[in-house]
Formats: C-alpha cells, structure tokens, sequence
C-alpha cells in the first residue's frame, strides 16, 4: 500500500517536473531579454531539475527491483537534487553578475540601481 | 511493491517531454546572439538532461549509467564561473 | 530487408561519420589555433561513440558489469548465471580500449594547451597566417 | 548577416539529408551486418573467465572493464599512465620554475561573490568523498582509478576559480608535494606489478603485473582477506592498483590546473 | 527502439553543433558549443551502455577540456578574422 | 580545539553523504566512510563549521521546517505565477533591479537567504554589496521601486526563518 503511494507521489512529481520542464524551455524564446531568461533558468533548474529527481527517487523505491538497485538510484538522485539546489543560484547569480558588469547584454529594465550606485561611486571618488 | 511493467507504460511518455524539453532547449544554444544566453541555456539542457540519464537508467533497470550525474551537476558550476571570469577580465586592468 | 532498427543504426554511423569529416573540413580551413583544437576535441570524441557502437548489439541491456558486487562477503556468479549475463551485455573490448584513448588524449590536449599558450605569448596572436607572417 | 545565417541554414539540411539518404542506402543494400546477436570470441573469453573464481584466468573482480585494464592488460596500462605523467611533466617544465620571484596568485576577490565562496564551500567535501567512492569500488561498479581521478579534479578546479590559486596553495596543495605524490603513486604501482617477479626469482615464473594464480604460474595476491569481521574483495591488486591510481591522477591534475591557472591570473590585481 | 531514437536524435544534434562550431566566429562560443556536444555524446554513451567511459568522458570531455582552452584564449584574441 | 570538533561533526556528515551515494550499508563500508569523511573533511573543510558548541534540536527543527514550507508552499506559488507569465501572451513586462538590505551578520544567512531569493522563480539575485549590506535583485513583477517595500516582498519571510536556523 505505502508503495503505491510513493510511486503515485513520485509519479506525479516527474510528470509535473517534465511540463515544468517544457514550459521553461518555451519561456527561453517568449522573454526578450537575458535577465528575464534567467527566471525561466530558474523554473528549468528547481522545477524541471529538483522536483523530477525526487519524484524519480521515490518511483525507484517502491519499484520490485533488487534491494542494491533501489538503493543506488534514489541515492544518487537525492545527492544530485541537493546538489542543483545548492549550484544552480549561484550559477546564474555569477553569470548574471559578470554579464552586467562587463556589459556584454544591457538590461531593459525600469529602473538599474547597480548603475545608479556604482555612478554614484564613481562621482565620490 | 510496485510491479516494474507499471513503470515501462509510463516511461515512454517521460522520454517523449524531456527530449522534446531537450530538443528546445538545443534550439535556444544554437540560435543565441551573445555568450551568457548560451551558457544559461547550456545550463539548463545539462539539468535536463541529469534527468534523461535516469530515466535511461530506469529504462535498462541498471543503476550504474547514473555514475556520471554528480560530476555533470557539479560541471556547470564550473563552466559559470569559468565563462564570468572570462567575461569579467576587462573590468580590474 | 528494411527495418527501423536497421534505418536507425546506420543513421547513427552515418551522422558520426559526417561530423568527422565536417571536423577534419574545419581543421584544415580555419585559421584559429584554439578552434583547431577544438574541433580536434571533436574528432576523438567522435571516434569514441564510434568505436563504442561497434561493440553495441541492438537488444542488449546490460553495461559490462555482474550486478551485485559488494566490498564484503561477496557472493560470485554462478556459471550459469554468467552464461546468461554474457547473452545480454555489449562487446567491453572496445570500452577497454577508449579508455585508453581517452587518458593519452587528455595527456595531449594539456600539452598542447601549454605549448599554445607559450606560442601566443612569443608571437601575441592565434591567427596562423599572422604567426607564419603572412599576414599583418 | 542575414546571408550568413541562411548560409547556414543550407549547410545544415544538406548535411541532415545526405545523411538520411546514406543511411537509406547503406540500409537496403545490406552491405554489412548490424548489430551481430553473438559476442566475439575474445569478449566471450573475457566475459565468462573474469567474475568466474572457478576459472583459472579469473580475476575476482565484477568489473570486466577494469579487470581487463589492470589484470590482463596492466603494463599497457602503467605505460599509459606513464604518457599522462610524462605530459604533465612537460606542462610543468614549460610553465614553472621552481624559486621564481614573482609567482602570479590571485585571489579571485574582484570576480566571484560571498554566494560562489560559500556554496563552493559546501559543494567541494561532496565531490571529494564522491570521488572516493568511485576510486574504491571500481572493482565492483564502474569506475576507477583514473575515472576518480577526474572526478576528484573537480573539488581543487571549483576552489581554485572561486578562492583564487593563492588559497590553494595555503591548504598545502603546492606544487613540489603535488609533484611528489604524483611520481611516488606511479612508482608504487609498478613496484606493486613487479612484486610477484622478485618473488619468484629463485623458483618458477610469473608474470609483469600477474594479479592471481595463473596454471604455470604459482604466485597470488590474496584476493579474499580473511578476517575477524567477514571477507573483504580486493580482487587481487586492483584495488591496490586504483586507490595507487587516483592519487596519481587526481595529484597530477591539480598540478596541471593550478600552473594553468596560474597563467590565466596573470595581469589581474592581486 | 526507443533508445535507438534517442541516440539517433542526440547524434544529430551533435552533427548541428559541429557545423556551427566550424562557422563560429566568436572562439569562446566554440568553446562552449563543444561543451554542449560533448554533452550529446554522453547521451549516446549511456545509451550504449558504456558506464565506465560515460564518466570520464564527463568529466574530462565537457569540463576540463572547455576549461583549459578557455585558460588558453584568455591570452590572445577572442575573435577569429576572415 | 573548537577546529577539531567541527573537523569530526562535518566528517560525520560526509561519512552519511558516502553512504548514500554508495548504497549498501555494511560493516566495512561504515568503517571506510568514517576513514574518508574525516581525511576529506580535515583536507577541504576545516572551517565551515564555525561555532559547534551552538548546536541544538530547534535549529534542525527550524531548519527542516523551512526546508518543507518553502518547497511545497513558496516555489509552487512562484512558479505558478511565472508559468502563467510564459504561456500567456503578456509581453507588456516592466522588470526592475531594485535593491534590498539585508540585516543578518551570519555568512551562511546571508548566502542562504540569496539562494532563496534566486530560486524562487520571479526574483534573481544579480549582484550584492557585502559592504552596503545589499543585494541587487532583478524582479519580473515589481510592484514598488524603493527598498523597504522590495525588501518586506522579496526576502522577509526568509529572512525571518534562516534567522532563527543560522543565528
């Protein structure tokens, strides 16, 4: 009984992580600008990465495999969600920073405060 | 315990959204102008595809095609910094 | 004759092979150091997945592994349970053999890395028309 | 612009369907076979001798992949490591000189943040101990020596990009004890392959690099330690042979970055 | 069958990418297109149920090739001229 | 003294990671992760735990707590809201890069508080000053530009937790 559970929880989780998944790489060509892609990054990153690898762990131990197959699999794939939640905001964050610091991409936005600071800086000095 | 033949229905239907996931993704790395849109699309098609090596793993009920998802995971940290830094050089000559 | 299996498997080949030649077009045409040991890189990869799928048999399942090994007590297979095994794994010569490529590839590409970088340092460009001065 | 890209366009469906039509052709002349269902003999030989102990080639190793590389094929494969070291020998010869004033080590302060050094942190342990696992058991599941190796890189890279090479060498990774594990392994490992042939100097044959008994040969390693809390599979002296492995590989590597990297600060701001 | 697709469909993709590394002008983005190919080739790695390269080719394949000759172009020029 | 401590605390740590990723739980694999958490952790991680002597059960409790409201309850709200954003066709976007203070001292505070920030979809972390104590965050939907409103929409509510599971 516990392992149907599981594996409908798990189940779910991959379904709704692979149209997660899907969504994000469609919003890659609906947003104009890189910063606004980051935000699809993040739904391609937690919602298409984290919640599909827990999903996949919990199918893989309520399957009637080996005990060391079950072990292994929902093993590596909870390290692995662990790992891109800790990697993937940092990641875009350094990438986000350098790309505005170097100006290779300048932001459509409203209002800049790094620009409007760093002019400020620049004005003390 | 869940039989495995409850699985093998679904599993196509798994393969079939993330390779089309992929697929996009691949068009978005092929079609961007400037080198961080790339890499943030690098970024997001090696997390796809984390995924894609366990469903493969599942497929051919064989744990150890999973041995190389942590390193992949840990690579794209990797190739973030790397390429910011790069990008960055100009700013502290 | 036709079948989906066999339509796949040569495509397979087929795309490998043409990425090869496109590689070994690219090498010979452009002037870029870096991008010539790039798609060298490319080249070796290619190979690898080539020599790979020539130990790849369509219907098997099984990495060249026994499952089921522990550090402690270990239980062996038994003949006959390897005699099984065999009818389902791929070839591991070819495997054993990339492995191999791959270390001496890598050996190679740090040294040529290395000497890249002391070329661009004594002659301050990638180009190689600009490093033969041919072109200023 | 526009010209190029459509260019491009071109060369892509023309490459995709002369590939199509290739593959088309290839497959109803029925040139050759794919995909054979038999194994060829020398693979049947490995596959049914190597995790068999009842056999007398056996290597009491799961792993055909790297009992093939270490027991049948083991001075190959130390002549292979010894190509790795020889080029990272050169790398080194090229790009330091041991006692140079000015050593370029950066930092790294003004390109990452306090969220890369503190997830990098965090991040670094996780990867180490990985990497052992998989140096440990690549006797039993796939892996090895040398893929641990450069699995294990991936800790002193993901430092040295986001502390700056200076913080490395302040852990104690400096270049003439990276250097001196480096060749002390590989020397290990061959004094580990040339073991059963000083042992059997006076009385019988063996073989460079012989792992378990062979039918003319009476030398073994113990491949099954008995002791007090159970058996332990070393298969022999692979196990000796990746651990050995690992530390060359993973040493070597850093040394190799850590030059490179050096190179690749020069000109920042210290 | 349908791992045959998937390895038919990553292999065509990498085909993609080494066309358009031959017709990059930016270097850096050669780079890291070469990544993402490496990346197609593992998929057809695992699908031929090669687990022992699959890693190493990870780890050296896509990483610290890209690294070092992104070390390596930090030294000269990015771009490469006609 | 202290160093030693948080060298065995974290080595413990990595003896369970080793586990896991090892999957099979006998005598001689726990023995061999104790051995290799310890060396790694005296190699690579000398100083990540800074004060082991402020352990308690209510900071796992907080920790674990958080942990669970904020990947059911916070991430799906944010990404529901983004996925409606992609798959209407809204192109009418008025992103900002706003800046929001932040008052915790605690490194790890700091950096999880980021993290947050950057994971839930909508809000991205694009640079931070550790001098003005600020990050810079780039906001899809901003509903206000000035610092204090951004800060009591953006990173309150995780503030508030990490606080109690760093502090």
């Amino acid at each position: 009984m516990i392992d149907w559970i599981l594996f409908y929880i798990g189940l779910a989780l991959t379904l709704l992580g692979g149209v997660m998944d899907l969504i994000a790489s469609i919003g890659f060509f609906r947003f104009k600008d890189f910063y606004m892609r980051l935000h699809a990054a993040t739904i391609g990153a937690i919602g298409g990465g984290f919640y599909p690898l827990i999903g996949l762990a919990l199918i893989a131990l309520s399957l009637d495999l080996d005990i060391y197959i079950k072990a292994y699999i929902s093993g590596v794939c909870v390290i692995a969600a662990a790992l891109i939640a800790l990697t993937a905001p940092a990641g875009s964050h350094i990438l986000a920073r350098a790309t505005h610091r170097s100006g290779e991409v300048v932001p459509k936005v409203v209002v800049d405060r790094i620009k409007e600071d760093m002019d400020k800086g620049d004005g003390e000095q | 315990m869940v039989s495995y033949s409850v699985l093998e229905g679904v599993l196509p239907l798994l393969f079939g959204l993330f390779t089309l996931a992929m697929i996009i993704y691949s068009l978005r790395v092929f079609t961007s102008k400037s080198v961080s849109d790339m890499v943030l699309a690098v970024d997001a098609l090696t997390i796809d595809l984390i995924i894609i090596f366990v469903l493969i793993g599942l497929y051919y009920k064989s744990p150890y095609l999973l041995i190389g998802v942590i390193p992949l995971a840990a690579w794209i940290l990797i190739l973030d910094i790397v390429v910011s830094r790069y990008l960055s050089k100009g700013d502290r000559k | 004759m036709m079948s989906l299996d066999g339509f796949l498997w040569y495509y397979i080949v087929v795309a490998i092979l043409f990425t090869i030649t496109c590689a070994l077009y690219g090498i010979a045409t452009k002037p870029h150091i870096i991008k010539k040991l790039v798609l060298l890189t490319i080249v070796s990869d290619a190979v690898y997945v080539l020599l790979v799928l020539m130990g790849y048999r369509i219907g098997a399942t099984n990495p060249p592994v026994v499952p089921g090994g522990v550090l402690e007590n270990p239980v062996f297979p038994s003949h006959k349970t390897i005699v099984e095994f065999m009818h389902k794994v791929v070839d591991p010569v070819p495997q054993v053999l990339i492995v191999t490529a791959i270390v001496i590839g890598l050996a190679q590409f740090v040294f040529l890395v290395t000497i890249s970088m002391h070329l661009v340092k004594s002659t301050g460009s990638f180009d190689i028309r600009r490093i033969e001065g041919e072109k200023e | 612009m526009r010209r190029s890209k459509s260019f491009l366009a071109i060369c892509l469906i023309t490459a995709i369907s002369i590939v199509l039509i290739l593959a088309f052709l290839l497959n109803i002349s029925g040139l050759t076979t794919y995909g054979v269902n038999e194994l060829t003999g020398l693979a049947k030989l490995f596959v049914l001798n190597i995790p068999d102990p009842t056999k007398p080639w056996s290597s009491h190793a799961f792993e055909i992949v790297t009992a093939i590389l270490w027991d049948q094929r083991g001075l190959d494969t130390y002549f292979e490591t010894s190509v790795l070291f020889l080029a990272i020998v050169a790398s080194v010869a090229l790009l330091s000189y041991y006692g140079r004033r000015h050593v370029h080590e950066g930092t790294g302060d003004g390109y990452t943040t306090m969220i890369v050094k503190v997830v990098t942190k965090l991040v670094v342990p996780i990867i180490a101990v990985v990497s052992a696992s998989i140096a440990i058991h690549g006797h039993l599941t796939p892996g090895g020596g040398f893929q641990g190796g450069s699995v294990f890189v991936v800790a002193p890279v993901l430092m040295l990009l986001a502390y700056g090479s200076r913080f490395l060498s302040s852990r104690g990774f400096n270049e003439l004890r990276l250097l001196a594990i480096r060749a002390l392994s590989v020397t290990l490992i061959f004094v580990v392959g040339l073991l059963p042939v000083l042992y059997l100097l006076t009385h019988g044959t063996a073989y460079l690099f012989q792992n378990t008994y062979k039918p003319d040969s009476a030398f073994t390693y113990p491949y099954l330690i008995p002791t007090p809390i159970g058996m332990i599979l070393t298969a022999g002296s692979i196990m000796i042979y990746n651990i050995l492995e690992f530390f060359a590989v993973a040493a070597g590597f850093t040394l190799a970055i850590l030059l490179l990297t050096r190179e690749f600060e020069r000109g920042d701001k210290k | 069958m349908i791992t045959l697709i998937m390895g038919a469909i990553a292999v065509t993709l990498a085909l993609v990418s080494a066309i358009l590394i031959v017709n990059e002008k930016d270097v850096l983005k050669a780079i890291v297109l070469a990544g993402v190919e490496s990346v197609f080739f593992a998929i057809a790695l695992a699908i031929f149920l090669a687990p022992d390269l699959l890693i190493a080719y990870i780890a050296i394949g896509l990483g610290l090739n890209s690294l070092l000759f992104i070390y390596a172009l930090k030294r000269g020029e990015r771009y490469e001229e006609e | 003294m202290r160093k030693a401590v948080s060298i065995i605390i974290y080595g413990l740590l990595m003896a369970i990671v080793y586990l896991v990723y090892t999957g099979v739980f006998s005598l001689v694999e726990i023995i061999l992760s104790i051995a290799i958490g310890l060396i790694v952790a005296y190699i690579f991680a000398g100083d990540i735990i800074t004060y082991p002597s402020k352990f308690s059960l209510s900071r796992i409790y907080h920790a674990i707590a958080y942990l669970i409201k904020y990947f059911t309850v916070i991430e799906a709200r944010a990404h529901w809201s983004v996925m409606k954003i992609i798959l209407s066709r809204n192109t009418s976007l008025k992103p900002a890069i706003v800046r929001v203070p932040f008052k915790a001292n605690n490194p790890y505070t700091i950096v999880f508080v980021a993290n947050s920030i950057t994971n839930t979809p909508g809000t991205v972390v694009v640079d931070m000053d550790e001098n003005k104590k600020a990050y810079y965050v780039h906001w899809l939907t901003p509903t206000s530009l000035t610092d204090d409103d951004a800060y009591r929409n953006i990173s309150l509510e995780f503030e508030k937790h990490l606080t109690k599971v760093f502090e």
